[in-house]
């Protein structure tokens, strides 16, 4: 019951927000009289959402599969990865800096590679995403790793207990609050990597994904259907995160403080 | 001769791609002094993969702006106040790019096909192709900008411009063909357009401008050679070697039926037809009046 | 069945990088299955001396070893040896249960098996009740008594005690001495206690070695037989009041 | 001494690690015979680098200061408005998963307002590299400073600090590892942001930024010119992350366990 | 001078979301200027009794409020109530001396007098030499007697004091005592002692509660002068004595 009202008041507050954000935008547009190719009221965005609501649910599901896939494999590849950096000093010293570059190659450089490596369509548009969200994770695995208690990390060293137990039962669960808050930034890059990879990798099948959509829309100087392509990008995301903060709100509501008032 | 003016008025034209041949004609008028004698302190900036150009015309920010033909219509169709005054392009330049050695060589054998071909999402001729030619296999992916795929894979087609991609290829010393789009899909390109405020407070601006583009284009395309060394100092990206060489194919796609002296001059027919091909597509819904998107090129000077 | 190794320290010296002088070429040993106090001001190097025993800091000089009864020397495997930090140090996200249970599970013992010598401990340190709670529902004492049962419960040969019950009462301190005494005599590990309670050295050591600065300042046998230790003799009051003495010497030494 | 040795191997091991990466680069092309035009040698783009030198120089340079720029202003905005959000919980509750979509926004779609807004050139290169970098930094900071220690928040409540005095006093001090770790996330990004800003907002002097160098290089089929280019974007986002990691070293070296062992 | 709050606790009661009822309808007044001591078995609830008095927790019922000498409730300023937590909580980024210095500085005393007055209490705890440390370089005790410095260096006129000296030698124990006598005679704060030393009850409090489970067990007047307490009178010993047996009393009614 108060779990439920907590529950719904964690939903309703981004709601609220959002509703506010598009009332001043509403506002603003019609005061500042922007022309509407320019950034179209909010009202028109809606509208042309609905009526292409066909194109804009596969789209969707479409660009959710990659992103979902992409976000997943940046996870396992985050957190494993981070786990070994951390644990050898000389990777840690040499590869943790290298990494950054992984995130910054920018893919239209790197398509026509991946393109003749994954084909055109969804592997490609996964392997964009999993790219561009996998340096957040990297990073909070790696910075989590090395901030573990090093009186806990004692009391391991004494059971002799091989690096692979220490990390289950120690660096893991210790460095959850970190590897969260880099799940979360990876949330919404999961999402901005699908749909770049989909600018690069294309239609694949019948439905074309919101980065088709983006584009074509853009091309058609279809402004409000970009916003509205825009908007389910970031649902998207949004479904993503929210996911991520429940999952770690369950995993730390017992022991850790910054998951202690959420459902006060 | 164009009235001397004490003092030249600062005007910005704002590119859609970096410095090239495909934009000669404006630099030819800049190096030769045409833009100031007219009065206009000319100031080009340089475009990017995807600066917004007739969002910004539209909107005012820059007086004029290198866009293409169908951008205007469109643009026009969702209200934006956005009006073409000169063609440099007469002719469509863009087509398909293919291997020489690859046995398709009409644009319905490769759309009945089942090659796989590069286009940029949301091209119009698309539709258009798929309703002249039904029935192809024909896989269509986004096209990346880079010419790397077409050269790693010998049955792959891809969108091209006549000034570009083709000339890349020959220096390269690939052989390769065109398929031009001009017969199914001709709008004029790289189209000179400003906004209706600009037009209406200065006819004489807008006139002064396009003389001196239409006679910076009539010297460019004389001899190319004499400025292009400019235009390849401020694109070290391109040789000079590159750029002579597409001045050269350019020149057929700009120069009109009627001569050198109707550079850049546009018709109602040709707008007309566009904007047919445009709402028989669904691409637009209407075009309002042709008359109003754009402004007949003044008698040229003999 | 008393195989626990004897522990020798030979001129043992630690110097941090900021220059303190941790440890001054200490030197002693706790034969096997003896149970030698330490017992010293605040900030003389005890904390250091079992760190570095238990090989979680390294000497500048000199070295803390284990040897066997035939005399080679030894590493305590894994679990043979075990501590009780001066702070808890349990696991935030585990119940006192779990935290208890750590070094068996550390050590591959089935859950079961587990749970029931876990469970065995935790009574003995008096926290029934409190199997299920998380560390933060704790109460300091309760903490520090999990952190001793988490040490007790692998029944190791080598057994270090940094200050163990410096947080809970006199009444519940006298009953863990008893249960410290009973596991230890059950055991037979070798013992070393760092205790701020004289009374405490007394009633439970074979040896109280009083350090001072870094250094031994006196070691004192014990007199008292080691069966049933009365806190209420005349001897037992004798030898603390002994102790007491030695290190008031001591402290004020070190406070020159 | 010891310093400077340690400084040394602080930076020779990832370019090791580099140099190692490239030469097996070079030998996988060349034993995998893959087409130059998709994947060139390490000396041709090597070669290429240097014969496009000066061109590569201004370009560097012109990113550098946009990502610069960028990321600074990100490190402002996320730190300062972390703080504010994770202060609040209202606005933590609605903003925080709304800022997600800040990142979510694909500038091209934004373009024409943000170049309407900003102006050709640097400033919408700054503005985009600044939205592109500013959410790890927020995400961290807010989840930061949700973790500090409760025990030493009760420190400051009893004196009853003002929010103000316990933000610089204690908040700040104790999410440095994290907001450290979200600056290390955003080095990266703040580069990407900068290439993709120069995409949109082309350039106005002679100096063709890494953006545009890439863009022209790829239709051009200059593919060594697109590595080379590419590799100057990650050598800014290099340094960055450099600096943000001494930065950090340097705060935390007296103090946090992940910054102890580095030095030794 | 003597212008400390009474401190008042009525029927104060706390019982904690997962049921355990930690105080119980508790009841009890400090006088002015008095000094009360509280000693029970671990986990009876004395931490839980200084956080609700430090307003750091919620009482389910009941109150503990401070009361003027004209007899209007009041509450302390920030700086006039200070607390000696049981963990030592400093701020690891911080030197010894700047943790000691922390409470001036957010009062807003300026720079020199801030280091004159920490030095001074430094001294006092017996640090003199570490103020340049960071914590994590001191030893346990040392970090404790950091606290509890840190706790007196602005002279509040209300104290709470949660086992300050339960982590040093007793040696020392005996000197920090003496200076928080001192401090106390000095400054006339009402403090609340929790403390597991009876010795240390005896030689400080006015009034020593004895607390099992929640609940007031027995309320003692000790009947020494306040001047001069002598640890080795038979009326010292005598006194101590009688709170062991109340003490374990208490702890068996606990473990019943
Ligand atoms: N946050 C909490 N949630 C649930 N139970 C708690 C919590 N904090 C304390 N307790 C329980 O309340 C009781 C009293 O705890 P408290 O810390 O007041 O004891 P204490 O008298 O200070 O003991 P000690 O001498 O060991 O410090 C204990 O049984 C403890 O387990
Ligand atoms: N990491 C360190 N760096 C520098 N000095 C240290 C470090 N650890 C401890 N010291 C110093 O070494 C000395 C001995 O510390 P140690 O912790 O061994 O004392 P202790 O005898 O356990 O004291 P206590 O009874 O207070 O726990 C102290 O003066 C302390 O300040
Ligand atoms: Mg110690
Ligand atoms: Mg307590």
């Amino acid at each position: 019951m108060k779990g439920t009202l907590a529950a719904m008041r964690t939903i309703t507050a981004p709601l609220v927000a959002v509703v506010l954000l598009l009332g001043c935008w509403q506002v603003a547009v019609m005061v500042a009289d922007i022309s509407p190719f320019l950034l179209p009221r909010p009202t028109v965005i809606a509208h042309s959402m609905w009526s292409n609501r066909e194109v804009l649910f596969d789209a969707t599901l479409s660009t959710a599969t990659a992103a979902l896939a992409g976000f997943a494999l940046a996870a396992l590849v985050g957190i494993i990865g981070g786990s070994v950096i951390a644990a050898v000093p000389v990777l840690r010293r040499s590869l943790y800096p290298l990494a950054t570059i992984l995130q910054m190659v920018p893919l239209v450089a790197v398509a026509p590679l991946l393109v003749i490596w994954l084909g055109f369509g969804l592997p490609t548009a996964i392997a964009a995403s999993a790219v561009v969200a996998v340096f957040p994770v990297l990073a909070s695995t790696i910075d989590g790793l090395r901030s573990v208690d090093p009186g806990l990390r004692e009391v391991f060293l004494l059971a002799e207990a091989p690096p692979w137990t220490r990390w289950r039962k120690l660096d893991l669960p210790a460095s959850i609050p970190a590897i969260v808050t880099g799940l979360r930034i990876a949330a919404g890059l999961a999402v901005i990597g699908a749909i770049v990879g989909e600018f690069v990798s294309g239609y694949g099948g019948s439905r074309a994904p919101l980065g088709i959509v983006v584009m074509t829309a853009m091309r058609e100087a279809r402004t409000e259907l970009v916003f509205g392509a825009v908007a389910l990008c970031a649902v998207v995301g949004f479904v993503l995160f929210g996911v991520v903060s429940t999952l770690g709100w369950l995993l730390l509501r017992r022991w850790h403080s910054s998951a202690q008032h959420e459902l006060e | 001769d164009a009235p001397k003016q004490p003092q030249s008025v600062p005007i910005q034209v704002q590119l859609n791609w970096v410095p090239e041949p495909e934009f000669g004609g404006i630099y030819a008028a800049l190096q030769e002094g045409l833009y100031a004698q007219a009065g206009l302190a000319v100031e080009v900036i340089k475009g990017g993969g995807q600066v917004p150009c007739a969002q910004l015309v539209a909107s005012g920010q820059v007086p004029f702006a290198v866009v293409s033909g169908e951008e205007v219509l469109t643009l026009r169709a969702r209200g934006g106040p956005i009006v073409a005054v000169f063609a440099t392009f007469q002719k469509n330049p863009t087509g398909f790019l293919l291997h020489a050695e690859n046995p398709i060589n009409s644009l319905e054998a490769l759309w009945r096909s089942d090659s796989t071909i590069g286009i940029d999402p949301g091209l119009p001729f698309v539709k258009m192709l798929n309703e002249r030619y039904p029935g192809g296999a024909v896989k269509l992916v986004p096209y990346s900008g880079a010419l790397a795929t077409f050269l790693a894979s010998p049955n792959y087609a891809q969108q091209c411009f006549i000034t570009s991609e083709p000339v890349e290829c020959q220096l390269r010393g690939i052989q390769s063909k065109v398929l031009s789009l001009a017969d199914v899909f001709n709008p004029y390109a790289a189209v000179v357009a400003t906004n209706e405020t600009f037009l209406k407070e200065h006819p004489d601006r807008v006139d002064a401008f396009v003389r001196a583009t239409a006679e910076g284009w009539r010297r460019y395309l004389d001899a190319p050679e004499r400025y292009n060394p400019a235009i390849a100092a401020l694109n070290p990206s391109m040789t000079l070697e590159a750029m002579n060489i597409a001045a050269r194919l350019e020149r057929p796609f700009i120069v009109p039926e009627q001569g050198e002296r109707a550079i850049g001059t546009m018709s109602a027919a040709r707008w007309q037809s566009l904007c047919e091909q445009l709402t028989a597509t669904k691409v637009i819904e209407s075009c309002g009046s042709i008359d109003a998107a754009f402004v007949a090129a003044p008698p040229a000077v003999p | 069945m008393n195989s626990a190794p004897e522990v020798v320290c030979e001129a043992l010296s630690r110097r941090f990088p900021n220059g303190v002088c941790a440890l001054d070429k200490i030197s002693f040993r706790v034969p096997s299955g003896g149970l030698t106090a330490i017992i010293g001001p605040s900030g003389c190097g005890k904390t250091t001396l079992l760190r570095i025993a238990a090989r979680l800091d390294q000497s500048t000089e000199g070295q803390i070893r284990c040897v066997s009864r035939d005399g080679t020397p030894m590493l305590p495997r894994a679990g043979q040896l075990a501590v009780c930090f001066q702070e808890a140090r349990l696991l935030p996200w585990r119940t006192a249960l779990e935290n208890v249970a750590l070094p068996l599970e550390l050590a591959g013992v089935d859950r079961a098996e587990r749970r029931m010598r876990a469970n065995r401990v935790i009574h003995a340190a008096g926290l029934d009740g409190a199997q299920q709670r998380m560390p933060a529902q704790l109460s300091g004492g309760m903490r520090m008594r999990v952190a001793l049962a988490r040490a007790l419960v692998t029944q190791p040969s080598v057994l270090l005690l940094d200050e163990p019950c410096s947080s809970v009462d006199e009444f519940t301190r006298m009953q863990l001495d008893e249960e410290i005494r009973r596991l230890w005599q059950a055991s037979g590990a070798t013992t070393i206690l760092v205790t701020h309670s004289v009374s405490e050295a007394v009633f439970l050591a074979d040896t109280i070695i009083v350090m001072e600065h870094g250094r031994v300042h006196a070691t004192h046998t014990v007199e008292l037989p080691q069966g049933g230790r009365d806190r209420t003799s005349l001897a037992f009051s004798q030898e603390v009041e002994f102790i007491m003495r030695t290190l008031a010497c001591a402290a004020g030494v070190a406070r020159r």
